[in-house]
């Protein structure tokens, strides 16, 4: 699926942000080249995920409110599939790191990342998970979630705004229907 | 206060007695305890609720100031002081089998300064992990992150604690194992739906009884206090909204009265109800959450979103006029960042009556029902003398039968001027507290109603000094926040950063009732208890 | 009223005239297989969405909308992604029971589901113990869960598991004695003969207040049975995390998310079954025209009805409540249902007796 | 008899207190919901004017911003969101002082805590916060911005200000 093909109801392609990114990385993806009966399986599967993302309910400060708000009424993250928020990390799909991740949180972090099951998605909600926000220069907050654990999606906001979440999420949309079943992103599992 | 005077001197004659903001007292190590029992047993003074205490660093001695007061009467204030030279292995005695607030407060010094308090029983780390090196608030700590590099590797926690305790060859050190051998220990948290952050719970049951609850905090602590230290006190107020950023107004706005006071600023009138209107909003909204969460908490899940949506209105106001909704950087030194929205009035006036038809609702959907009734009524009791012995305060306190609201007690703001109720209940249980949010809010409104078409003309705020230093000397300022009493300890050495800066967190005292209350009660009730509490994480850990 | 059985006795002797015994009865048994199975798997799909649709419209929002015209595709997402997700090898687990476990749920409802009747002669088996068919495979799920939460070496799982254990134990005993009340009244433990006593009045309206009072506590019962909230303690989200099934990721959690609203399911289909003339139309005695009128209505629809009518009381009740204590939990059982159900079941005996039923 | 009577009262209470309950919820599911669809209603969302989404420098038609390159903005952010770079320029007539101009101003999205503190103390009124906030990208990097757009120039005090 070429990038240009992925559809979100309600904002056209070329409305989102950072398209060149998606581009880089759909060419890094096929430079492992296709079959055309993955592909149409690709297309179904990613279909599939990206519209049953379960996120994790973890939050560890303000954003976790905001979060929550998402999940609440007015603007119901159900209506894209993310509704249900799992408790057990095993069943989750995504983790929105929605606050600051301290020093003693960050093997915390990191554990609830190992315990998902593939494939997880990470979403960095906030200035705290981006780079420590309001926090940077404290002597114990990590400066940002990528350095423990690969981020797909950062949100920024402090907090964002719940509209911005959601697109945040449709972002992390995106980014799931470019994606090949077979070979999976190798960067990825590296880190 | 003579009679307090007197009473000191007598239990301690070398001690030193200054008239300051408040009545300071400042006592030699050894004579602490004799101090601190007279003053709290002696009828004329009564100091029996320990507000806070802070350990600061004096640059040659490290010292630790005890905030009090007495429920008698909320207005009656103390600080008294005591100091250690020893900078390499400082020891003070401990005051936790007086105050109970101590027992956090004290651990919490420990783990910032490196004190070691004699006979307290559970000398851990209280925000910090036991690998830490150096102690953050000491002015010597080395901040840099090649000392404490983030360390991903999950370390098994450790069952034992250690303590001091005066032998008779000196000071003696102890483990004391924290669970039995054949403990059942449930971990909840620190990622759990039910401890509204991330909280740590080590629970050991008995079945489904509880035994004993240890509680670790530190996962979210930020080390605003050691950040505040480098920075200007208009940049120090940006933290405040993110302690308990459920009440972000209100604690703004302590600290923006702390140092209004400090540096001589006067406020218009038009700030001042600007400000009450708002503290007053984000109540509601804090509330409101904690209604919703509770709810959620006890499983039902409908109620939890009805909460939420009803807050939404409150968010709708508050974006409108602040540009934020949850974090709102609104108040600043002097006044408020801008003036009301046009539309502000007409918002707020229409959100009363609705909100008033929505407690209606919650009334007749959760307060009612007898599965919730059966789940709250005779829950967690906390009894008045505990809530006195930890500090609690807010509508937790007030459940208890403790008159603690400081709106009444000590006005500050337009409080003055209106006229609410304090909701006193005696029960002590889940339900007096539920029960006690649902009509706060109610007072809330009614408070709401009185200022919105009173607010004065003038400025919204008044210009200040760009660069603001407060004099020499020490400021403390208590509000009501949404969850209890915050409160905002500066120290000031004539710059325009804080030498020490501490926060008086209303949550830290709530989550160390929680062992004493929870202990015989179910693991569900774990969950309704900590609901009914209310605490926010990061506003303990700061 | 179209009966069924005409088709599947045309095919059963369609296939008698061309093949042996042996080969008839293996062809049967596997379309009879396949058949069940596509239909437990769509009906569970239809109910995913269906409840996320309720509950939202409970809670003031509006659901899944986005997938699909009005999100009708959602539980179809959900299925692919959880069919193609990571199944997590866990250390320290009995590796036998913790990978049974699921299959074990799963197996319980199915088996269950068999005995059904959806409509007029479709039917899997007519037992002639159906009632007591239906009791005793329903409650197996529960040792599904008990291999769960033990071989997890999990303690919320463990918690979760003996929980349900103790609420099954104790709600069965409710399930049974209401259910034995309608046998009174109806004389029989078969499926179809009972739906057959039941084409005048349904055994609700025949049987007085008894027959109400046993119909709502069998609804109070099988909903408990089914671990749903208020009575969802095995799995209390808030207390528990995922109780029971915390440690189980993709496709075996599934099952247990399928089993779930399968369970629900079942035992709305029981109460339509013994409470409200399963496929039977409404009918109103002495009024033909209307009768007849009913009975144009295809006995699927009402069954299906009648189901989802059960279901939607099921999650209403499900949306609105907190949950219970474990010990509030039994004291409901033991303190108020079951005494309830035993005078009750008094009355039905001798409203039998005296012949007071229409 | 007694204990008899308050055993059905509180079964009936109960039953009671239920259904209030249910009513309540049953009122919700048929009343109109609240939900607002974002991404759908984009045309017509209502963002106030005063929402912090992003810090903007606004530029005029000739390229030209009122940034003097002071430096206020970065003394008074609390966590180093903000840098500016400044140049030296000589000047066009021989004999004047080199002049200090704005070279690069930039700003971190993924830091910023929306505190308000430098648009309160620009003396030149050159940055704004702006109420967009649809910002969210895959890499970190990009979220580090250079709010003064390419060849821009300082705005002239004569002109008058737009």
């Amino acid at each position: 699926m070429e990038v240009k093909d992925i559809k979100i109801k309600g904002i056209p392609h070329e409305e989102f942000n950072d398209n060149e990114y998606l581009e880089k990385y759909v060419e890094e993806l096929r430079a492992n080249g296709v079959g055309i009966v993955t592909g149409v399986l690709d297309d179904m599967i990613n279909w599939g995920r990206s519209n049953s993302m379960w996120p994790l309910t973890f939050a560890t400060s303000c954003c976790g409110i905001e979060f929550m708000s998402v999940g609440a009424a007015r603007f119901d993250f159900a209506r894209f599939g993310f509704e249900v928020t799992r408790n057990s990390p095993r069943q989750a799909d995504v983790i929105v790191v929605a606050g600051t991740i301290v020093d003693k949180m960050a093997p915390i972090l990191k554990r609830l990342y190992d315990q998902m099951a593939e494939p997880k998605y990470v979403i960095a909600m906030g200035s705290c998970a981006i780079s420590g926000g309001p926090f940077c220069n404290s002597y114990c907050v990590v400066n940002g979630v990528d350095k423990i654990i690969p981020v797909d999606v950062f949100v920024p906001g402090c907090p964002p705004k719940p509209e911005a979440l959601l697109y945040g999420m449709m972002q992390l949309q995106r980014k799931v229907k470019v994606e090949r079943f077979m070979f999976k992103d190798k960067k990825k599992q590296d880190k | 206060m003579e009679a307090i005077k007197q009473l000191i001197l007598a239990t301690a004659p070398e001690a030193v007695l200054e008239e300051k903001a408040h009545l300071t007292v400042t006592v030699a190590p050894d004579d602490l305890r004799a101090l601190a029992t007279a003053l709290k047993n002696d009828p004329a003074s009564r100091f029996d609720f320990l507000i806070q205490l802070t350990g600061v660093d004096e640059g040659e001695n490290f010292s630790v100031i005890y905030f009090m007061t007495s429920t008698d009467d909320m207005t009656r204030q103390l600080v008294v002081k005591t100091y250690t030279t020893d900078r390499e292995n400082p020891v003070l005695p401990t005051v936790s089998d007086i105050w109970g607030t101590a027992l956090l407060n004290e651990r919490e010094v420990f783990g910032f300064l490196g004190i070691r308090f004699i006979g307290h029983p559970d000398m851990r780390h209280l925000f910090l992990t036991e690998r830490w090196k150096g102690y953050p608030l000491r002015k010597d700590y080395d901040a840099s992150r090649e000392a404490n590099p983030v360390d991903v590797t999950s370390y098994p926690m450790s069952d034992h604690s250690e303590t001091w305790v005066k032998g008779k060859d000196g000071i003696q050190h102890e483990k004391i194992q924290l669970f039995e051998e054949d403990d059942y220990v449930l971990n909840i948290g620190p990622q759990h739906p039910a401890t509204h952050g991330v909280l740590h719970f080590r629970t050991a049951l008995d079945g489904e009884i509880i035994k004993k609850i240890d509680v670790n905090c530190g996962y979210i602590h930020r080390g605003i206090e050691k950040l505040s230290e480098g920075l200007t006190y208009p940049q120090i107020l940006h933290f405040t909204d993110r302690l308990d950023y459920l009440s972000a107004h209100i604690n703004r706005h302590a600290l923006c009265i702390c140092v209004e006071k400090a540096a001589g600023i006067e406020v218009t009138d038009r700030t001042e109800v600007i400000r009450t209107i708002m503290d007053e909003l984000t109540r509601i909204t804090s509330h409101l959450l904690s209604w919703a969460t509770m709810c959620m908490d006890m499983g039902a899940l409908t109620a939890f979103i009805y909460g939420m949506r009803d807050r939404e209105k409150i968010m709708d106001i508050f974006e409108e006029t602040t540009g934020g909704r949850l974090i709102q950087n609104y108040n600043v030194i002097g006044g408020v960042m801008a003036d009301l929205h046009p539309d502000f009035q007409r918002k707020v006036k229409a959100f009363i009556p609705y909100m008033r038809e929505k407690l209606k609702e919650y009334h007749q959907l959760y307060t009612g029902n007898v599965i919730a009734v059966n789940r709250m009524i005779g829950v967690g009791v906390l009894s008045k003398e505990t809530a006195i012995s930890y500090a609690v305060s807010g509508p937790v306190g007030r459940a208890s039968g403790l008159s603690c609201d400081l709106r009444k007690i000590m006005p500050y703001s337009a409080y003055g001027k209106v006229e609410f109720k304090e909701i006193v209940r005696h029960e002590g249980d889940c339900m007096a507290r539920y029960l006690n949010r649902l009509d706060e809010i109610e007072e809330s409104l009614h408070i709401l109603e009185q200022l919105i078409d009173a607010i004065p003309e003038g400025e919204y705020c008044v210009k200040t000094k760009p660069i603001i230093r407060l004099p020499e000397g020490e400021y403390f300022q208590r509000v009501e926040a949404a969850r209890g009493e915050f409160g905002v300890y500066i120290q000031s050495r004539g710059d325009k950063t804080p030498w020490r800066l501490k926060f008086r967190s209303p949550s830290m005292a709530l989550v160390s009732v929680m062992d004493t209350i929870c202990r015989g009660a179910k693991v569900a009730d774990l969950v309704t208890i900590g609901g009914s509490m209310d605490y926010v994480i990061p506003d303990i850990d700061r | 009223m179209f009966d069924f059985s005409i088709v599947t006795t045309w095919v059963d002797q369609f296939l008698r005239t061309y093949l042996p015994e042996f080969w008839v009865l293996a062809i049967e048994f596997v379309v009879v297989g396949v058949v069940m199975l596509a239909l437990y798997a769509v009906i569970a799909l239809v109910l995913i969405y269906f409840e996320r649709k309720i509950c939202a419209f409970f809670q003031c929002r509006l659901g899944p909308n986005r997938v699909g015209p009005y999100g009708i595709f959602q539980s179809i997402a959900d299925m692919l992604k959880m069919l193609i997700k990571e199944i997590i090898p866990i250390n320290h687990t009995d590796k036998l029971l913790f990978y049974l476990a699921p299959f074990f749920v799963v197996v319980a409802s199915f088996l269950t589901f068999g005995a059904i009747p959806f409509g007029n002669g479709l039917q899997a088996f007519d037992f002639n113990i159906g009632v007591f068919y239906l009791l005793a495979v329903s409650s197996l799920g529960v040792i599904g869960i008990l291999m769960a939460g033990w071989a997890s070496n999990n303690k919320y799982s463990m918690i979760g598991a003996m929980r349900s254990g103790a609420q099954l134990v104790s709600y069965e005993l409710s399930a049974g004695l209401s259910l034995l009340t309608m046998v009174v009244l109806s004389g029989d433990l078969q499926l179809s003969t009972i739906i057959e006593k039941q084409s005048d009045t349904w055994f609700i309206f025949q049987g007085h207040l008894p027959a109400v009072v046993a119909f709502v506590i069998y609804l109070i019962a099988g909903h408990a049975e089914t671990n749903r909230g208020p009575f969802d303690l095995p799995e209390a989200e808030s207390e528990l995390t995922a109780g029971y099934h915390t440690e189980y990721s993709g496709l075996q959690f599934g099952m247990f998310y399928l089993a779930e609203y399968l369970n629900m399911f079942i035992i709305a289909s029981i109460a339509t079954t013994v409470f409200l003339g399963g496929w039977m139309p409404f009918h109103i005695g002495g009024l033909d025209g209307f009768n007849q009128v009913m009975d144009y209505i295809p006995s699927v629809v009402w069954f299906f009805g009648k189901a989802f009518a059960l279901m939607f009381l099921s999650l209403w009740v499900r949306w609105t409540f907190p949950r219970l204590r474990i010990d509030q939990l039994l004291h409901l059982e033991w303190k108020y249902l079951l005494p309830i159900n035993m005078v009750n079941l008094l009355i039905m005996v001798g409203i039998v007796l005296l012949g007071w039923y229409f | 008899m007694k204990s008899i009577y308050t055993y059905i009262k509180s079964v009936l209470n109960g039953i009671k207190s239920l259904l209030t309950g249910m009513s309540v919820t049953i009122r919700e599911f048929f009343t109109k919901k609240v939900t607002e669809q974002y991404p759908e209603n984009r045309a017509t969302l209502y963002v106030p004017e005063r929402y912090r989404g992003v810090l903007v420098m606004p530029h005029d038609e000739n390229n030209e911003h009122a940034c003097t390159a002071c430096g206020i903005c970065e003394m008074n952010c609390p966590n180093g969101t903000i840098k500016v770079l400044s140049k030296m320029i000589e000047p066009e007539e021989p004999g004047g002082k080199p002049k200090k101009v704005l070279d690069k101003h930039l700003y971190d999205l993924g830091m910023c805590t929306f505190c308000n503190l430098c648009v309160i103390s620009c003396p030149s009124n050159a940055i704004i916060f702006e109420n967009s906030f649809e910002h969210s990208l895959y890499t970190r990097e990009k979220l580090k911005q250079q709010l003064n757009k390419e060849g821009s120039k300082l705005r002239e005090k004569k002109k008058p200000q737009a």
